[in-house]
């Protein structure tokens, strides 16, 4: 038995048949006929026209995104938010457009011990594999998502029932999501965690000391996603690992920093 | 004398007709790996046995192994640029005894001939290598990666004719399976190394490796971007490059040559063999597509079987195209 | 040590401060073209006197002469690739006579320093074009364009240290006006090349020239798509090539470089001076925009003044950056 | 006095304003505050988004293209056939896209001397620079087109009052233009041409043997349009010339043979 679900060999052409726009972020859906993807998993994208011709006359290399959600159609959900010239594209994509899509890809979330209570914590696209997450586990899931502001606040409406954190105080508690963690985190709590680097490690310091399990959705520069490359490593204490095929999803106790 | 002017090549056609032979080997299509680029056993978690089932390559080519394990370089590791990227990878591998021991028996379960890369930092260290894989039936053939420095020389072992006729020398006699020598595009003339090498007894050559480049963080300006500083150019980009080397070194040596360097397509992979080359392999579209070998082969038979040309028997010396740029 | 670690280079900011200075030049900004990339008389032509008025670039490089007239490679002469083209021009110019007798009298009238970049296939020819141009005071520096063969010794001139060392030594007695080496790519070790250039009295050097690439008609199977057979790739493809190599030459030596390779805007310039150039060469890019050079220009000021860093005396030898690629 | 309209020092970005297609071809109209060009003139343009990521990783350069039609509101139109990732991305322009516009550059069709008839000919995308000149001319020009079908004949449509002939008889005269041009060629004409190769070689050994001056607007691969990059070269009786600023409209005199 296979510890992820395992991708059709091959990239796809599939479909987009949605696209919305939630504040800063665009989510762009596309009929997909291969297998449901585990939560937390992920999918290497490249639009099917024009990739290329961008800043730095790229991209060039598929991009690497988690599935955000995945309706009962076979429809997945992805969500861009616009950084530069390959999700720059790929926010531009509308019903009748192509996507190449590879995947699902990469080892995702672990459910938790009997008895412990999942807390989702996020922020900035690192809330796709939450929402995923959430759908799977069902009301017992809390989630805490901060953000900038409230242009990219308007994310957290993909999930349901969060406890927002903004930056600037214009949505929510004002200030990081971590001080809403410190707020709801008691010894019970696993937390699975998605976010930029400094959230990631501020959550993975506080869960060490207060002795609660995480696992932390990592990300990393990706030229393949299926471990042929070599170049998406993040260092663990057992050395360098590959995070498309051991990773995103990594267990906080292996990580000695998040950088 | 032009290519097309070439006596033409006789011999059976790709698609359909009996099996391509590449130094002896049984090969279902031209179309190989190139080494660094594709880890079978890595793709088999990610893909199951569909991989074994649909292999998209006619040989498997494995990453660079060295005598002692390597951890690689720390990231980041990749930089995308026009039509290609840069890899600064450092080849990490777990050593000649973590080869041997883990990789190797799970290698000798994918149903094409599996060709071993090997790299050392001495003429020893290759010779160590060269003769530890000659007892190994499983190992169809051994390609030796010669774009490093040899510590004892401080040259790079591939950029430089003497330098690598004297490898070859010390490794021909450890073992009478294929040798191939991958060359560096990064010399003055790839043409000399190959005959060199061929001289020596090497009985294939393998181009191009990836060409030195560097790129710097955009947000930090004078920070290089790649952890280990410099790294290697792959991809179309320096498909250019790949076509004058392989018609460089097709114009110097008998021996047969894998040609590669940015290929996407059957097309690309047509012109390769036209510029020299008996095989092709495919690195970077891989990394684009796991099944682009497979797909690079397909194209190619109908391209070849469009235009009616038939690969021929491999290592007829031709004429040199004119370099008069 | 990396570039950011080097001594921060005092002078005075490029953006708003004193002109910039090279070889004695007093440049209005960092930028100049790329010799064969812009012709100034065909593009008053074209544009009339708006280009003297806001002419692109700091100094003028002029195209490749020769001691006799050339009518260049047959077409097609370009082949467009990802992010690049290769071309097969084949250093088509009046030669020495031709040259003196048009061109000079309508560079002269520039409002920025000329330079002139000169090649011949023996040493005797290059003494010959330098010791004409050393007596036109029209004529700011000479570049050397070392990429062909020397017909006596049958290597490329820039390929090899002692060839190129052996050039510069004839020549330099010529001239007092600064002489640039333009190096070229394919070769094994610019580095060499460049500090064998800097020990005979080159006073500065300038890289890259083009990579020689290949290319073959879509339409018609194996036959080269290039009049001449091959050619040389420019443009961003080369970019990450070159900042290696100026990035190399630099740890090598203490005169000025002039970097090229792919530059598009201020931010790649940027990157090239961190590598090690003390000014920035564009060419292909000026195909795209005859005015890339004076946007590089403005885009370079503002992103030195955003980062605060400043341009400093030419000539300070750095370290090297690692290359374990 | 120049021998030609210059160009604006740089190029400059037009807006799209309008997209028509005729059969096989698509008319793309920008709005320039550039000079009128001289008819024959042409200009190299660029898509200003996703210029790249097409076959083969294309294109990178600006194409040339002769200019169709200018309209008194400083409006150019532009024809495009696709036939390769350049001209693609061009047929794509609509109304509210970006087009990199650098000209009018060479040098056009030169006025017929007094007492001359002029005939144009031309086919394919070659029917550009005529309609223009046509635009100029007036009534007194008459028009012979080629074509390979009647998908492309549509194209004779931008032209007005033009006998046509095409390939395969579904339109007009079923043969070649240069049937046509048998019919009406006389020493008292003077022929402008535009068109495919073989057609310029026809029309040119047909001028010549009938002592008939021609103009002939050439075709090459350029890379900058303004005589920086020497790629563009044509032989011609006194060796190569650029086309880009010594044409590309060329006298056929000067010619051995089009091929
Ligand atoms: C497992 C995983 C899941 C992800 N899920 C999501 C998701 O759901 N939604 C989402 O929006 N994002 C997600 N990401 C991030 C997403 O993959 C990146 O934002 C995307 O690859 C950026 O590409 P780009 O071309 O837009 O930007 P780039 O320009 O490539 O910039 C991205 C970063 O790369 C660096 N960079 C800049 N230039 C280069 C270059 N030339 N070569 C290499 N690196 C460069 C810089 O650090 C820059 O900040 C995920 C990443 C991973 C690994
Ligand atoms: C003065 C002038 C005026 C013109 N006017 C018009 C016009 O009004 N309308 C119009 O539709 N066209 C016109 N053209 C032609 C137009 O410029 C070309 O069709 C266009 O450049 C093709 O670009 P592409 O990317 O679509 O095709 P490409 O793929 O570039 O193919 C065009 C041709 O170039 C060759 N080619 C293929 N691959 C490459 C490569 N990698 N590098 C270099 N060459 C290659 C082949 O011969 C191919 O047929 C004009 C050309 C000139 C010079
Ligand atoms: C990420 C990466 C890793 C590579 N690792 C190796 C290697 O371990 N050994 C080797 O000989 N070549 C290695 N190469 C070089 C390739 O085998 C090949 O020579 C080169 O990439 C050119 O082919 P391509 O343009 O099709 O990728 C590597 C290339 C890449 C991109
Ligand atoms: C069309 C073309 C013609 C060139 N002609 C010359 C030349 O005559 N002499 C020379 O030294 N370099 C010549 N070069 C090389 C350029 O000066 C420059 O070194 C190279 O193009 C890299 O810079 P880029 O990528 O900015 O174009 C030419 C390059 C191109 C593209
Ligand atoms: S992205 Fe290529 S190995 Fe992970
Ligand atoms: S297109 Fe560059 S010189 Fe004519």
């Amino acid at each position: 038995m296979s510890d992820r679900t395992l991708a059709p060999l091959g990239r796809r052409l599939c479909p987009v048949v949605a696209h919305a726009r939630h504040g800063a972020y665009d989510v762009v859906s596309v009929l997909d006929e291969g297998p449901a993807p585990d939560p937390g998993q992920f999918y290497m994208l490249a639009a099917s026209e024009r990739w290329g011709g961008g800043a730095d006359e790229r991209p060039f290399l598929p991009r690497a995104f988690s599935v955000l959600r995945r309706h009962e159609d076979g429809r997945l959900d992805f969500l861009f938010e616009d950084v530069g010239p390959g999700t720059r594209r790929l926010c531009e994509l509308r019903a009748g457009d192509g996507l190449w899509l590879l995947g699902p890809l990469g080892i995702g979330f672990r459910r938790p011990e009997v008895g412990r209570r999942p807390l989702l914590v996020g922020g900035g696209v690192g809330i796709a594999p939450l929402a995923i997450w959430q759908d799977t586990l069902g009301a017992d899931a809390q989630v805490l998502l901060g953000f900038r502001d409230a242009r990219h606040a308007a994310g957290a409406g993909l999930l349901r029932d969060a406890r927002v954190a903004t930056d600037d105080g214009s949505v929510g508690h004002h200030g990081l999501v971590t001080d809403l963690l410190r707020e709801e985190l008691d010894g019970s709590c696993v937390v699975y965690a998605c976010g930029p680097p400094p959230m990631l490690e501020a959550v993975r310091a506080r869960c060490e000391s207060a002795g609660v399990p995480a696992q932390l959705a990592l990300e990393s520069g990706m030229a393949c996603g299926f471990g042929a490359c070599f170049g998406c490593v993040v260092p663990t204490r057992s050395g360098y690992v590959r995070l498309c095929v051991d990773g995103p999803v990594l267990d906080a106790a292996d990580l000695e920093l998040v950088a | 004398m032009t290519p097309d002017q070439r006596p033409s090549r006789p011999g059976t056609p790709l698609s359909g007709g009996p099996r391509d032979q590449f130094l002896g080997l049984e090969l279902a299509h031209p179309i190989i790996n190139a080494s660094g680029t594709f880890d079978a056993i890595a793709a088999r978690r990610a893909f199951g046995d569909a991989l074994l089932a649909r292999f998209p390559f006619a040989a498997f080519v494995s990453k660079t192994v060295t005598l002692e394990p390597r951890q690689g370089n720390p990231p980041p590791r990749l930089w995308e640029l026009a039509g290609g990227m840069i890899n600064s990878i450092g080849l990490p591998n777990q050593g000649l005894a973590g080869y041997l021991e883990h990789d190797l028996p799970q290698l000798a379960e994918l149903p094409v001939p599996l060709i071993v890369n090997v790299m050392g930092f001495t003429r020893g260290q290759v010779g160590e290598l060269v003769a530890a894989f000659a007892e190994h039936e499983e190992v169809a053939a051994l390609e030796l990666n010669v774009s490093c420095p040899n510590v004892e020389t401080g040259m790079i072992m591939g950029a430089d004719p003497r330098e690598t006729a004297a490898l070859v020398a010390h490794v021909r006699p450890l073992t009478r399976k294929p040798l191939i020598v991958k060359l560096t595009p990064n010399c003055t003339s790839p043409g000399d190394v190959a005959a060199a090498a061929e001289a020596e007894g090497a009985d294939a050559v393998s181009l191009i490796n990836t060409l030195r480049g560097m790129a710097f963080d955009p947000r930090r300006p004078g920070i290089p971007w790649l952890g280990g500083g410099t790294g290697g150019v792959s991809g179309p980009a320096v498909r250019a490059v790949a076509l004058a080397q392989v018609a460089e070194v097709r114009a110097r040596v008998e021996v047969p040559i894998v040609g590669m360097g940015g290929v996407q397509n059957g097309r690309q992979a047509r012109d390769m063999l036209h510029a020299g080359a008996d095989i092709v392999a495919v690195g970077t579209e891989s990394f684009r597509d796991p099944m682009a070998g497979a797909r690079v082969a397909a194209e190619l038979a109908e391209s070849l079987a469009y235009s009616g040309i038939a690969p021929g028997p491999h290592g007829s010396r031709r004429e040199p195209i004119a370099h008069n740029a």
